[in-house]
């Protein structure tokens, strides 16, 4: 066992001492069972088989169209998903400690023994907690389920076993970046991700738009790495670890690992530290200025997309904002958490007009990924850590289903996206499975009443307007964007869902090339295309998806249905907030929201005193604790802010998580009417399936005139990329020009050699002296002779 | 002369024996004799690091006690001894000896008796480097290394292979010329201190320990000259921002393990020599001017970084992109705490291995296609897919990827120059020391740059469309993807590189007691000053060396 | 008055520095002009002659600074001044033999070969 | 220091003098050579005549002679220079070595001023003369006395003079104002010291004068434990056996006034005299006055004793330029390859690569 656990002094929960709730239960930790170790082992075995299978298939001596890599890997991640879930049970329980399970020591160093020594301690080791078991369920469970999907999809491709290492790579540092017990263990999963991402969006690596996608995700990812990294170093600088459990406690406590007192009030860190692990959330979970990757991301095959960029991945920027919760709430005035609201809400709203302009279904859902993280993101800022994860819990589900939905169509069309070349798949033989997942998928994301998807996103709607505006200013304001956004998403959800799915049967397919590029021996040219005939559609018969894409599809559909259940299901002592609500509560990224009134079932308003009076700063201690319902906040001056009960907020001036169910269904459905009417079939019959006749309405193409230029710039993505190729990439190209010619000019050119000509050009300058004519040499000694003999006389005087 | 001299001693001597061996003996015979000379190198570093006592690594051991008086009037004695730092590099050169005179068994065909030769001769100079206790030993090993390499890079490189190697040469030659004239000025001022200040002082005695404390008592303004001399010299040798020209062009002449030892351990010699000499000699003078310095490694990093990314040949963009790495080396080395000298010395190892690596891998590359340039080359992996991981996961490796030997360096360094000089806000994480956290922000953008170029190249040269050389068809003896030769080279290089991301304990652990006393020289502790009775501190001029001061004194 | 006894007061009375300045003038004067007819002359047996003139010039300051002085070095050192000059001259005389042998003319500006 | 001479006459004179021999230089058309040295002899005879004026108040002055040879020696320089016929020009020269030698017996240097001519105007110039004779015929023999082109005109004379009076009016000017670094004179009674040097000098004078009648003259090398010669005080003591002291009391007293001179040149009177040899043993002679050391004693004495190894050279020096000279005026045969060749063949040499055919022959064709 880890023995830095055991020794640590064992607390009370802070709950007990003092009554009151402090900002977060610190959750201290304990020695978990070692086999836990194994979850991101697995995986990372698993890929590690895979190379050595590539390396013999290249040498020759394994056969390279072998599923073998695919089952392999599937069968250590269903293992490690077994692990995980076996693990929680064990461990499942409120209030319980997390379990730290270290495997080795890796960065170990101290100095200054003895007095002032001081340390960075960084160990391989994981953390094990509500938080971190949510998370890894949904990931190796989606993971495993994608890999059985991939081994299918994939089938055929000559990197088949590349691709399963990489997948195997990419599950075990999500496992990592998830488990990590420690913020360097973080960064080895954060990079690790970027890494596998990279590999995997540029898995067909002879198309230059797919290298420059990964090149273009890494990069983006790495701006937001260096985010992350400066938080890092300002934590352990301030607190002098970085280890979970130690900093926990110094949050907590007010003071640095080694106890001596932190004013937070007055620190910068205390807004510095959040808003630099923002930037690393944003960029790696496609926030607003770093988002312009996700959609590029769509280059990869589509079991990537929808592990990666819609399920794990990008959720890893919601977890560590969660994880790190408690130092979002150092900052008295909670700048970071309303930056955090703010883009959320823009990004959204964003990403959804951009989503509802585009053909290909893949970008829609890209965007709408966008768009959903953003929800996430919003929730985050308006104080409700549950409803951000469980909106992460649900989004990975059906987003997931979604995505394998239409790599199912990409594959059976030879690689066709364009949802104006394809219609009326629902009555098509063989692709009912896929058309009901795409119903469920979308359902879930237009967040039709009873889905998932709505009540995950109206816990975060609710919160919206539960924060009262003096926590998180126009936090009202955010809601109602929000909502208005959550209509635009059913509106384009439901916009691909009729174009493709209802109306008549009517497809073409797309260039075989696009999709997977199943020839890659030697010859560059094309697959015979005769035999797809793209020119007339006859020949072409789309081939529906097999067995295990269908299994898959089915198991996610059902699977996202049931995301449903954790809202009611809930054992903790606070019902409101549902089994994701408990697992948090046992967690670092619990947060007791001081917005009180009488709670949905009756408990008594929560009062948010700082608990422990020791600690208090001295002016602080003869101030009552705000028992009144004081409106705003006490000027946070000197003393720990108070987040005395303040009044919540409210929506219409009704109760917002009453209210929040009617408002926000009305909402989606009146999205879901608009795509009816423009994108639907004629009529009411058509609404519904099978009216096979009625052509796509032309509804569409006649209102778009009238829109003026909107469409086309939202098409185009608002120009945020040609911004993006202008500010930066063109300015850095400039300069890195420039320093070459400095660098090739000035300093070798001038300086170096400059002064390495020197000698040569004086040497040059005397030579004249050395003319030959005799008399000239005796006129030299002639004046020689006469200066010295002045000097003589001149200095004799 | 204790036995255990002898290992340091052999590890000098048998290598240039058979260098001298190898030039006598036939053509064919060269390359074998020179395998066994480099393994007999390796069994030798072994020995040596089985014999040295780790617990106390921070002592000079395994050396001569009294030396072999070498110049008696002077004082200049060969005296040799090792603590934990000089002891890594040594096993990491002895480590990359016999990789190299294995890759080149078909890159050299004519006259490999003068280039394994001279290969091997410039062994013992690097080891000579680390070894030497006595400051003229060190400096006469400091200047043989370039003689091989000269050699090395004219007679065996590709076209303007003179003019690269001359200037490699000259360049090099008149830093260290000024170096030696700072140091030989410490000399003197020792030569005239009166006796009593401590042993060795007053009279003419070049070893290291005693100039040392020579040093120390120096007053600011002369330390502030002795700093800039020894910089002078040492920082062409790391390449430091504004003197790195020479390094592109003499990376790109140079023959595979031509690059692969300069990159790998003769650019070592200038930061091994910074924090041997530089750190400890001239501890107000650093802190003086540590903020100039952390500039130029800054300026550096971003600078080269931008710099590959425009580079048409890939030779050229690795070696600037050792000039941005080795930026980060110098910024840990003047973070002056724990982390970052740790860091910056991992660095050294790491960078040795990843880059070292990587010229391997564009060795294989540049033997079987013959040109180094983006225009005529593109998507390798189909053809050479195997290739393709190895430079792949040596570009990770050098882009700072957790998990490989590259991150934790670089991470060290970082987080080294954040916490420097940062004791004065609050929060116990920072330490004493000239750097902050802007130094750090600012060279954390160099983690993007390198980001950047690398998978720039990795975008052109390994993944992209498949192109070749017009007119190309293969031939030569190698296979068209690695032969086993190759992909032994590469693993053998691969795993340290894991081993040391996964596990860098290994070298932390021993490197904490020999970096322990330079930062005592700069918070006070330091055991020769700090002791009351000790005439030396008498001598000194009593700066009052308390942390908040200095801390002042340096953000004046 | 026998040129012994000429010499011989002047030995006792010694020699003011007035009465050295007036020789040293006649030195001086010389070697200028020793200078200027080696540096105008083009023929180069004038020009060694000018040189033989700058050797005596030397020796007048010599034998006038011994006396000034009474030490017998100065004189014997004129000796060596002879010595040399003698020396110089026969060498001199034989390549000018040469060069005028080689091209017929004794003018210093031919021989300009030696330029740089 | 007192200034020796007034600097602006001495620069204006030099001055004059310059121009004097600015245009007596030979150039092309007009040639004003008598002007020129009307104008040099007015120059320097000012300076000399300062020098003197200057001279008569500080008693400073030059033995008369000099006003003669000096303004001859200057004048003929000046001829040596502008002289367009180098004939004249060495015969100037002759003349300029002749007056240095008298200046030379001025400065009581007598030695040098008759090795100067013996030597120098002897050897060394008619040495000049043979040469100038031998390479001065003209080609062609039309035009006798026709100035080749090299001596009738001077190669820029006003830089060369400007050049040549700036160095004189550094020298002289300098001079004139007394260099401190010039030690005061030395006064005579060193050069007397020498006395103690050469007691073969003393011994003489006394066997001159028959001093030692009875007594055989001590060898010269007995010196120290016979004789003993104390310079500074000019007195020699003589160990003499009694009778021989007798003697010589006797003759002094018998009023042999050489004798007497001696005995009592030191002021001692006879009587005290008397007293000292009435013992026997030593008596003090006094050295006579005209016994001196001459400057042929000092020279002699300090080249052979202060410079032995700088003879030795010099001596060497002059064999190597005569050996040197020899080499040089060989005679030179041009002879072509084959001529090379066939001689070689006869010689039985076989004919190897050309280079060693040099080598043989390369006695041959000299330099």
């Amino acid at each position: 066992m880890q023995e830095l656990a055991s020794n640590l002094m064992n607390i009370t929960t802070l709950l007990g001492a003092s009554g009151g709730e402090s900002l977060f239960t610190y959750q201290e930790s304990s020695g978990g069972p070692g086999w836990l170790g194994l979850i991101p082992v697995l995986p990372a075995i698993a890929a590690l088989i895979c190379l050595l299978l590539l390396f013999l298939a290249r040498k020759g001596m394994a056969s390279g169209k072998s599923r073998g890599p695919a089952y392999l890997v599937l069968g250590f991640l269903a293992l490690s998903f077994i692990l995980t879930l076996s693990g929680f049970l064990m461990w499942n329980g409120q209030g319980k400690p997390a379990w730290i399970v270290t495997l080795f020591d890796w960065i170990n160093i101290t100095w200054n023994s003895g007095d002032g020594e001081q340390s960075l301690i960084a160990n391989f080791g994981f953390y094990f907690d509500g938080l971190s078991f949510l998370w890894m369920l949904f990931v190796t469970f989606l993971g495993s389920m994608i890999c059985l999907y991939a081994s299918e999809y994939m089938s055929g491709d000559k990197g088949y076993a590349r691709f399963f290492a990489a997948f195997g790579l990419f599950v075990a540092s999500m496992s990592c970046l998830v488990l990590g017990d420690n913020l360097v263990m973080l960064y080895l999963g954060w990079e690790g991700v970027g890494l596998c991402s990279y590999m995997l969006i540029g898995y067909f690596y002879t198309k230059p738009e797919a290298v420059a996608a990964a090149k273009k995700a890494f990069i983006v990812n790495r701006i937001g790495d260096l985010g992350l990294a400066l938080g890092l170093y300002l934590i352990y600088t301030t607190f002098g670890t970085v280890q979970y459990d130690e900093l926990f406690r110094a949050v907590a406590e007010r003071t640095d690992a080694a106890g001596s007192p932190l004013d937070f009030a007055t620190m910068w860190q205390s807004w510095a530290i959040p808003c630099l692990l923002m930037i690393g959330a944003f960029g790696k979970s496609a926030q607003f200025p770093l988002y312009v990757w996700l959609p590029d991301a769509m280059e990869g095959p589509t079991p990537v997309s929808a592990l990666i960029h819609a399920a794990t991945m990008v959720t890893a920027g919601v977890y560590m904002i969660a994880r790190m919760f408690p130092l979002f709430l150092m900052d008295p005035d909670l700048h970071a958490l309303h930056a955090v609201a703010w883009i959320g809400t823009f990004t959204a709203l964003l990403a959804a007009t951009i989503g509802m302009a585009q053909f290909d279904i893949k970008r829609i859902m890209a965007y709408s990924t966008v768009s959903q993280l953003g929800y996430m993101f919003a929730g985050l800022g308006f104080l409700t850590t549950t409803g951000g994860a469980y909106h992460v819990f649900t989004h990975a589900f059906f987003k997931a289903t979604l995505f394998l939905a239409c790599g199912a169509v990409m594959h059976g069309f030879a690689g066709q996206l364009d949802l104006r070349k394809l219609s009326g798949l629902w009555s098509q033989p063989g692709w009912r499975i896929t058309s009901v997942a795409m119903l469920v998928g979308c359902i879930n994301l237009a967040g039709l009443p009873l889905t998932a998807g709505y009540f995950s996103k109206d816990m975060i709607l609710a919160e919206a307007f539960y924060t009262p505006d003096s926590l998180i200013h126009f936090s009202g304001l955010m809601g109602w964007i929000l909502l208005f956004t959550a209509g635009l998403t059913a509106y384009y959800t439901f916009r691909v869902f009729f174009r493709v799915f209802v109306g008549p049967e009517h497809y073409e397919p797309g260039d075989e090339a696009y999709d997977h590029d199943s020839d890659e021996t030697g010859e560059e040219s094309h697959h015979p295309v005769e035999e797809h005939g793209d020119h007339h559609a006859d020949h072409f018969h789309p081939h529906p998806p097999g067995w295990a894409i269908n299994l898959v599809l089915s198991v996610l559909a059902i699977g996202s249905i049931l995301a449903a259940i954790p809202y009611f299901v809930s054992d903790g002592n606070d019902k409101s907030k549902g089994w994701v609500g408990d697992m948090l509560y046992s967690s670092s990224a619990f947060y007791k929201s001081p917005a009180g009134h009488a709670d949905k079932h009756g408990n008594e308003t929560a009062v948010l005193v700082p608990a422990d009076p020791v600690v208090l700063p001295a002016s602080f201690a003869d101030e009552p604790a705000a028992a009144g319902a004081a409106k705003g906040k006490v000027p946070a001056a000197d003393a720990w802010p108070v987040r005395d009960q303040v009044e919540a907020g409210s929506i219409l001036g009704m109760d917002p998580h009453k209210a929040m169910y009617y408002i926000s269904a009305v909402f989606g459905l009146i999205g879901i009417l608009i795509a009816a009417y423009l994108h639907g079939p004629k009529g009411p019959a058509g609404l519904f399936i099978g009216n096979r006749t009625q052509a796509a309405t032309s509804r569409a193409d006649a209102l778009l005139p009238k829109l003026g230029p909107l469409p086309r710039w939202a098409q185009n993505k608002w120009y945020v990329d040609e911004f993006y190729e202008a500010t930066i990439r063109l300015p850095l190209w400039v300069f890195a020009n420039i320093f070459h010619a400095i660098d090739k000019l000035l300093i070798d050119g001038a300086l170096v050699d400059g002064i390495s000509s020197l000698p040569k050009a004086f040497a040059r300058s005397i030579r004249p002296l050395q003319s030959g004519v005799l008399h000239s040499y005796a006129a030299g000694m002639a004046a020689g002779l006469g200066i010295i003999l002045l000097v003589v006389w001149v200095f004799s005087l | 002369m204790g036995v255990l001299a002898v290992i340091l001693w052999s590890l000098i001597l048998i290598p240039a024996a058979a260098s001298v061996l190898i030039a006598m003996r036939t053509e064919k015979s060269a390359q074998t004799v020179a395998m066994i000379s480099s393994l007999i190198g390796v069994v030798l570093a072994l020995v040596a690091a089985a014999q040295f006592d780790w617990s106390n690594s921070g002592a000079m051991q395994l050396g001569t006690e009294s030396g072999i008086p070498l110049i008696p009037a002077l004082g200049v004695t060969l005296s040799t001894g090792v603590d934990a730092i000089a002891l890594w590099l040594i096993i990491l050169a002895a480590f990359l000896q016999p990789l190299m005179v294995w890759g080149s068994s078909t890159a050299i065909n004519e006259n490999k008796r003068s280039y394994y030769g001279w290969l091997t001769a410039l062994f013992p100079a690097m080891v000579g480097v680390f070894v030497a206790r006595d400051l003229i030993f060190f400096y006469a090993c400091f200047e043989l290394t370039l003689v091989p390499m000269y050699v090395l890079i004219s007679s065996f490189g590709s076209t303007n292979r003179k003019k690269a190697a001359t200037k490699f040469f000259l360049y090099t030659f008149t830093g260290s010329i000024i170096a030696l004239a700072g140091l030989v000025y410490v000399a003197v001022f020792n030569l005239n201190l009166d006796p009593a200040t401590f042993a060795g002082a007053g009279e003419w005695n070049f070893d290291i320990a005693v100039l040392q404390q020579a040093a120390q008592a120096m007053p600011l303004g002369q330390q502030g000259l002795v700093l800039f001399a020894m910089m002078a010299g040492f920082a062409v040798k790391v390449p430091l921002f504004p003197v790195h020209t020479w390094l592109p062009l003499a990376h790109t002449e140079a023959p595979t393990a031509g690059s692969v030892i300069l990159a790998g351990v003769l650019l070592k010699l200038g930061t091994y020599a910074i924090l041997r000499f530089v750190v400890p000699f001239a501890p107000d003078a650093v802190l003086e001017w540590a903020w100039l310095i952390a500039v130029f490694a800054i300026v550096g990093i971003v600078y080269a970084g931008l710099i590959c990314w425009v580079q048409r040949d890939v030779k050229k963009l690795v070696a600037y992109s050792s000039v941005s790495h080795l930026g980060f080396c110098i910024l840990g080395l003047f973070a002056l705490n724990m982390t970052g000298l740790q860091g910056s010395v991992l660095y050294m190892i790491n960078h040795g291995l990843s880059t070292g690596a990587l010229f391997f891998c564009i060795g294989m590359m540049y033997e079987r296609y013959h040109t180094r340039s983006f225009n005529d080359l593109g998507g390798l992996a189909r053809k050479m897919p195997i290739w393709a991981f190895f430079m792949g996961f040596f570009t990770m490796a050098s882009v700072g990827l957790p998990g490989l030997n590259g991150f934790v360096s670089e991470f060290l360094c970082l987080i080294g120059t954040f916490q420097s000089g940062a004791d004065g806000i609050d929060g116990i994480g920072g330490t004493f020391g000239p750097l902050g956290p802007w130094y750090a922000a600012i060279a954390g953008s160099g983690m993007i740059v390198a980001a950047i170029y690398l998978l720039f190249m990795m975008g052109k040269l390994v993944f992209g469309p498949f192109r070749e050389p017009d007119g190309y068809e293969h031939h030569g003896p190698l296979p068209e993807d690695l032969s086993p030769r190759e992909i032994g080279i590469c693993v053998a290089l691969a795993v340290p590189c894991l081993v040391l991301g996964l596990y860098p304990k290994l070298i932390t652990d021993s490197l904490e007691a020999p970096l322990q006393q330079t930062i005592d020289i700069y918070t006070g502790e330091d055991p020769a000053l700090a002791d009351a009775n000790n005439p030396m501190t008498v001598a000194l001029v009593p700066v009052d060396r308390t942390p908040s001061v200095l801390f002042e004194e340096a953000t004046r | 008055m026998t040129i012994a006894s000429l010499a011989q007061d002047t030995i006792a009375a010694g020699m003011p520095l007035a009465e050295l300045y007036h020789y040293l003038f006649v030195a001086g004067v010389l070697f200028g002009l020793g200078v200027i007819g080696f540096l105008a002359r083009r023929n180069l047996i004038i020009m060694f002659l000018c040189t033989e003139m700058m050797f005596q010039a030397a020796g007048i300051t010599l034998i006038a600074f011994s006396k000034y002085h009474f030490n017998p070095d100065g004189e014997v050192f004129v000796i060596f001044v002879l010595t040399i000059a003698a020396a110089e001259a026969a060498l001199a005389l034989a390549l000018v033999v040469l060069l005028f042998r080689r091209k017929e003319t004794l003018d210093a500006s031919a021989w300009a070969m030696l330029k740089g | 220091m007192d200034l020796l001479i007034n600097p602006v006459i001495l620069y204006v004179g030099l001055a004059i003098g310059a121009l004097g021999v600015l245009l007596a230089l030979p150039r092309e058309r007009v040639n004003p050579q008598l002007i020129g040295l009307i104008l040099a002899a007015g120059g320097f005879g000012a300076v000399i005549i300062a020098l003197a004026l200057r001279g008569l108040d500080a008693a400073g002055l030059p033995n008369p002679h000099y006003y003669i040879f000096a303004p001859i020696a200057i004048l003929s320089a000046i001829r040596v220079v502008t002289h367009q016929q180098p004939v004249y020009s060495a015969l100037y020269f002759i003349l300029t070595i002749l007056a240095s030698s008298a200046l030379y017996l001025l400065m009581g240097a007598e030695f040098m001023a008759f090795a100067l001519i013996i030597i120098y105007a002897g050897a060394i110039l008619i040495t000049y003369l043979f040469v100038i004779m031998l390479a001065t015929q003209a080609p062609s023999e039309t035009e006798v006395g026709a100035l080749s082109p090299y001596d009738a005109l001077a190669r820029e004379p006003l830089w060369a003079t400007i050049m040549g009076f700036a160095i004189v009016a550094v020298l002289t000017g300098m001079i004139a104002q007394g260099l401190p670094e010039i030690r005061p004179a030395g006064n005579e009674t060193d050069q007397q010291m020498l006395l103690a040097e050469l007691p073969g000098k003393v011994l003489d004078d006394l066997d001159a004068k028959r001093v030692f009648r009875e007594m055989e003259r001590p060898e010269t090398e007995a010196i120290g434990d016979l004789y003993t010669i104390d310079a500074a005080s000019r007195t020699m003591t003589l160990a003499v056996t009694p009778e021989a002291a007798g003697d010589l009391l006797e003759r002094a007293e018998a009023e042999d006034r050489q004798v007497a001179k001696l005995l009592i040149g030191d002021g001692t009177t006879l009587a005290d005299l008397r007293a000292a040899s009435g013992a026997g043993g030593s008596v003090r002679l006094a050295v006579a006055p005209e016994v001196r050391v001459t400057n042929l004693d000092t020279v002699g004495w300090s080249l052979i004793a202060g410079h032995p190894l700088a003879l030795e050279i010099a001596g060497v020096i002059l064999l190597m330029a005569m050996l040197g000279a020899v080499v040089l005026a060989r005679k030179q045969i041009e002879i072509g390859e084959d001529e090379k060749l066939a001689r070689a063949a006869e010689l039985g040499i076989h004919t190897g690569p050309t280079d060693q055919m040099d080598s043989v022959s390369g006695g041959g064709a000299s330099s």
